[in-house]
């Protein structure tokens, strides 16, 4: 371990930016691809749903 | 033998696969977890300071498996491109749609980590590098993949026409690799040469390792959740699309 | 004012349903950008030199590509002659156009440029110079590209010599655009260009809608 | 309130048609006939303002046209579809109201859809529509716009035998409110009455 | 053969019947060479060294820009749906369009190149390096662009989609079109480059106009 | 001759049509009828082989299709004019021909652009020519080219009484002479005989 404090972990000996930047990014567009995709899969869902309780209320309609 | 092959691929259709994935997104998620924790602590805790670069060479543990992953989703997903057209399997379609933006997202990734490694290391955001240009062209080769697709509304012929596209662009990486590659060799030497990684101690061939490792399971799990949607979208008005969703 | 405003409005809708055209003029610029450095060699202070220059001409093809299709659609489609028979002015209509043509093609550029002068190693006072020279200069190219657009509707084939006619007009623009920038690295101030700049964009705000209108009556004629 | 008076055209060096001379009233309408490329269409787009006659006069409650007046009180529809094929037959209507500074209300522009019989159809883009279809969206505007005279060419082509018969059915109600109509057509017309100019 | 013959001469008819189209393309190139000395300033030793960079680029956005216009107009008329039903093969026919665009946008270029060279100061034996590049790295432009033109083909506004698709996979005929002339420049020897572009131009005379071929039936569908 | 079974088409989520058969022998022609958007211009586009279909079989001298003999004997006009507007009358028909392979001397061209009513046109370009002319340049090729199948779709739009007369003899003399047609049109078609089939 060649970390003496928490304060030195965080400054990255000087390239706190590049590497806070570069895993940063890293995460945050990790994070957020999945979680657009999966907000894309429940829009989906959501419409199917609507759609079927449609076709039930066309269904009660016609009987 | 031929035959069985197409047999199997038939086989695979929306219908079975949908389920099929669903069941896998948890475990690749949960060994992305599981890499990702590991591959950090190692590039953090383990991995020593480089005598050259000092904490600044960090970067490459997000930097090279980004940039191992998008090239390899390019011919993964002309690969899956090009069995749709051969075979006219509808999933094979799927896949290659799916795993464009992901690869997109890697080649993105690795030219953020990149541009943000030279600053420090060259002094310069941008260089004229062979390896630089050509991930930007590659960047290039997913987003016409993605527009041409996304410009198409008839899913069955974005399909055919992405996989088209895929497949001259896969035919053209290695041609523009090596392009690049001479035409920055060839005459006078650039003023900045891309050094070669320093002698990698073994921990941090581990830790990249895992980091690859991480990087590989988490775009598989993506990309399968976005073929389920894509599914989901495609096949709305089959019978089993709305048994499906509860 | 309302019909401007709707028109905006329908010319943005269009271009969102076509999804990839609103990134593709972005792009365009992008990639030719790009291309120079590759044709050219990778020497970073050569680069730099010429960096304002490419930019402003790559600016202007990427507004140029957008061009033909100011009016071609409407008027193929028969749109246009509605237009024409609309009981708002035409005149309003085509001013309508003209600022959806520059937030499609010129404004996303204006905000790209920065990102792209990085590419070529320019320092942050330049780069605040290219992006005013760039707002300033990029509606200047939409409303005189315009006239253009409409002078070559009727004609088949008028892509080329849409470009034919309307690159001279430009040459004043990308002067003073790239001049501003160039003066400034130089460290002469790039004031006088851009203020005249300004000048000619109040003009062509003017006189530009007026003489594209008059020029589409002659096409539907 | 229309009148029309001594109008010549000529295309190339062939002089199409001279002297003709109308006029229609309120709740009457013309049936322009004349063989393909007699001239029906450049008449078309003389009595709107399109293109410039080489002689005549064209007067809009006896005002000469063009004028703002006589554009509001106008409908034409050519042989052009004059529709986006990127946008549904919804957005469509709306844009082209829109344009004209008509506020249109998702009910009405529905209506209108439904009535040419385009239900189920509202959102797709009119690209994938069939060539009746596509009609029926331009046809729509007629609900929509409220307009006094009507300059129809050739709007009956391409439509099936229901719809034909709906269009006609919507000439006589706007010529039974009030309204006029210039129509041509190679097929006899279900229109009844009307006068008739052969080119 | 005959028909590809006759799809080549038809497609000169239609481009001499637009007159305009004929020259514009070149002055387009003529154009935009000319922009960059505007742009970039009027140093010599400068100039120079940018100039097979520059006409490079310039060469390859003529091309493009008659790019969307290779099909489309046969599309939206209905011609290419009766040449899909031709007795003909249809490779064959698209094989003719394809060499009558090079004919029409690429051969004018290369035989104008040495002109525009003499402005930027290149001496004869890199003009004749630079002809030499242009003429084979021409056809392989065309060939390239018009897998994305059909590609485009049923898409709207395709005319910029088009571009970012083509114009990643033109960089290889860039760096080694304008790398002969750079290497013929610094003392270097322009045969490798010559080659690996003649090398590129045999692999896309066989498989560009069967993916062309491809994507124009999907397009049709 | 033409066979056709279990023809199947869909767009987008809607089934058009499934099970489509019929067979046509020399002499014989079919009137495909159907209200806009029953899927008539869907069905040509089938059975020229220009979109895949869902299912079905289609036969040709009992040889599957798309074959090039088929394309041999098919002449295909669709609702689009496919005729270049910047080219006049006679070198649209001349340059159609070349792409077909055919030798057309200038007689034979000029001959079928009198019979179908454009002397006086041959040398403008097509772009100034009225609708109906138009479609009668697409219309001469019928004339220049040799084919055993003609499918037309709704070939009788635009065009004028004596036109839509002419064209009737055109296809009534095809007939006789041993060829076949498909028709579509929502007016009734002045071919005597012909089978039906309803979408
Ligand atoms: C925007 C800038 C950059 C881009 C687009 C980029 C791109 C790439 C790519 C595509 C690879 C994988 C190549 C392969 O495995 O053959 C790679 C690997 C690598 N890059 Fe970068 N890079 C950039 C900047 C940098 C910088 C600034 C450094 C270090 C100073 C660097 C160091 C490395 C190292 C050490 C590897 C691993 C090499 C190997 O394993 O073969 N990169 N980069
Ligand atoms: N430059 C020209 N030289 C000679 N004749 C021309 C020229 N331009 C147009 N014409 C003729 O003018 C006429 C234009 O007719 P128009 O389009 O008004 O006919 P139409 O009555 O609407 O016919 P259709 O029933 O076919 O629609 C055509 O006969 C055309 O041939
Ligand atoms: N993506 C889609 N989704 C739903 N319906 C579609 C889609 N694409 C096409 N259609 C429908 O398919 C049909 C195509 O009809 P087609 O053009 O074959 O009709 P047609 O019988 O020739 O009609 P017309 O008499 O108007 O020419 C239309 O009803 C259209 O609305
Ligand atoms: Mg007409
Ligand atoms: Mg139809």
């Amino acid at each position: 371990m060649q970390w003496n404090s928490v304060g030195e972990f965080f400054v990255m000996g000087g390239y706190a930016f590049y590497v806070w930047g570069s895993f940063g990014a890293c995460l945050l567009l990790m994070v957020a691809e999945p979680l657009l995709v999966r907000h894309r899969l429940s829009e989906v869902r959501k419409s199917l749903f609507r759609e079927r309780i449609a076709d039930e209320l066309d269904l009660q309609q016609k009987s | 033998m031929r035959q069985s092959i197409i047999q199997w691929f038939r086989f695979a259709s929306p219908q079975s696969f949908y389920p099929l994935a669903g069941r896998m997104i948890p475990w690749f998620w949960a060994a992305a977890a599981v890499f990702g924790i590991a591959g950090l602590w190692l590039s953090f805790f383990v991995a020593p300071t480089d005598a050259q670069q000092g904490e600044g060479y960090r970067i490459i543990f997000v930097h090279v498996p980004a940039s191992w992953m998008s090239m390899f989703i390019y011919l993964v997903m002309a690969f899956w491109a090009g069995l749709g057209l051969a075979l006219n399997t509808r999933v094979s379609g799927m896949m290659a749609q799916a795993l464009a933006p992901t690869g997109a997202l890697m080649a993105a990734l690795s030219l953020w980590t990149g541009a943000l490694w030279g600053k420090p290391m060259w002094g310069a955001w941008w260089v004229w590098d062979a390896r630089l240009t050509s991930e930007l062209i590659l960047f290039f080769l997913y987003l016409g993949f993605m527009a041409l697709q996304a410009a198409i509304d008839d899913p069955r012929r974005a399909d055919k026409a992405g996989a088209i596209l895929a497949l001259v662009g896969v035919i053209n990486i290695p041609i523009i690799y090596f392009s690049v590659k001479w035409w920055n060799t060839l005459h006078q030497g650039s003023t900045i040469n891309m050094n070669k990684a320093p002698s990698m101690a073994q921990t941090m061939l581990w830790g990249m390792l895992l980091m690859a490792l991480c990087f590989w399971m988490y775009s598989i799990a993506v990309a399968l959740m976005r073929v389920r949607a894509i599914i989901l979208e495609r096949e709305r008005h089959t019978e089993w699309v709305k048994h499906a969703v509860e | 004012m309302n019909a401007l405003l709707a028109t905006v409005r329908r010319d943005l809708l269009l271009a969102l349903r076509r999804k990839s055209e609103v990134l593709t003029a972005v792009f365009f610029f992008v990639i030719v950008t790009s291309l120079f450095p590759l044709g050219i060699g990778p020497e970073p202070v050569l680069l730099k030199k010429i960096a304002p220059g490419i930019l402003w001409v790559a600016a202007l093809l990427a507004t140029l590509l957008g061009l033909p299709r100011l009016f071609a659609a409407d008027h193929v489609d028969g749109t246009l002659e509605q237009m024409a028979l609309s009981s708002s002015p035409l005149g309003l209509l085509v001013a309508g156009k003209i600022l959806a043509h520059w937030l499609l093609c010129g404004l996303p550029l204006v905000l790209l440029a920065p990102v792209l002068g990085l590419q070529f190693d320019l320092d942050a006072s330049a780069l605040g110079i290219l992006t005013l020279a760039l707002l300033l200069g990029t509606p200047l190219l939409s409303l005189i590209g315009a006239i253009g657009a409409a002078l070559t509707l009727g004609v088949r084939g008028g892509g080329v010599l849409l470009a034919l006619l309307v690159l001279p007009l430009y040459i004043p623009a990308l002067i003073f655009g790239a001049g501003a920038v160039e003066a400034h690295i130089a460290g002469l101030g790039a004031g006088g260009h851009l203020s005249l700049l300004a000048a000619m964009l109040a003009l062509a705000v003017f006189f530009a809608p007026w003489a594209t209108t008059a020029a589409l009556r002659i096409a539907l004629e | 309130m229309l009148k029309v008076s001594g109008l010549a055209c000529s295309r190339g060096e062939r002089r199409l048609f001279a002297d003709v001379g109308f006029s229609l009233a309120a709740g009457e309408w013309l049936h322009v006939q004349g063989e393909n490329g007699a001239g029906k269409t450049s008449l078309m787009r003389l009595l709107v303002g399109l293109s410039p006659a080489d002689a005549g006069d064209i007067r809009w409650r006896d005002e000469p046209t063009p004028s703002v007046e006589f554009r509001r009180d106008l409908i034409y529809l050519g042989h052009h579809a004059a529709v986006k094929e990127d946008l549904t037959p919804l957005e469509n209507l709306r844009l082209a109201a829109a344009l004209d500074g008509i506020a249109l209300d998702e009910r009405a522009s529905l209506a209108a859809l439904v009535r040419l019989g385009l239900r189920g159809r509202e959102d797709l883009p009119v690209r994938v529509l069939s060539a009746g279809q596509k009609r029926r969206v331009l046809l729509a505007r007629l609900l929509t716009r409220p307009a006094v005279l009507w300059v129809l060419d050739e709007a009956f082509n391409a439509l099936d035998i229901a719809a034909v018969k709906l269009l006609g059915e919507l000439i006589a109600e706007h010529l039974s409110a009030g309204g006029m109509a210039v129509l041509t057509s190679h097929q006899p017309l279900p229109v009844p009455g009307g006068k008739t100019l052969v080119l």
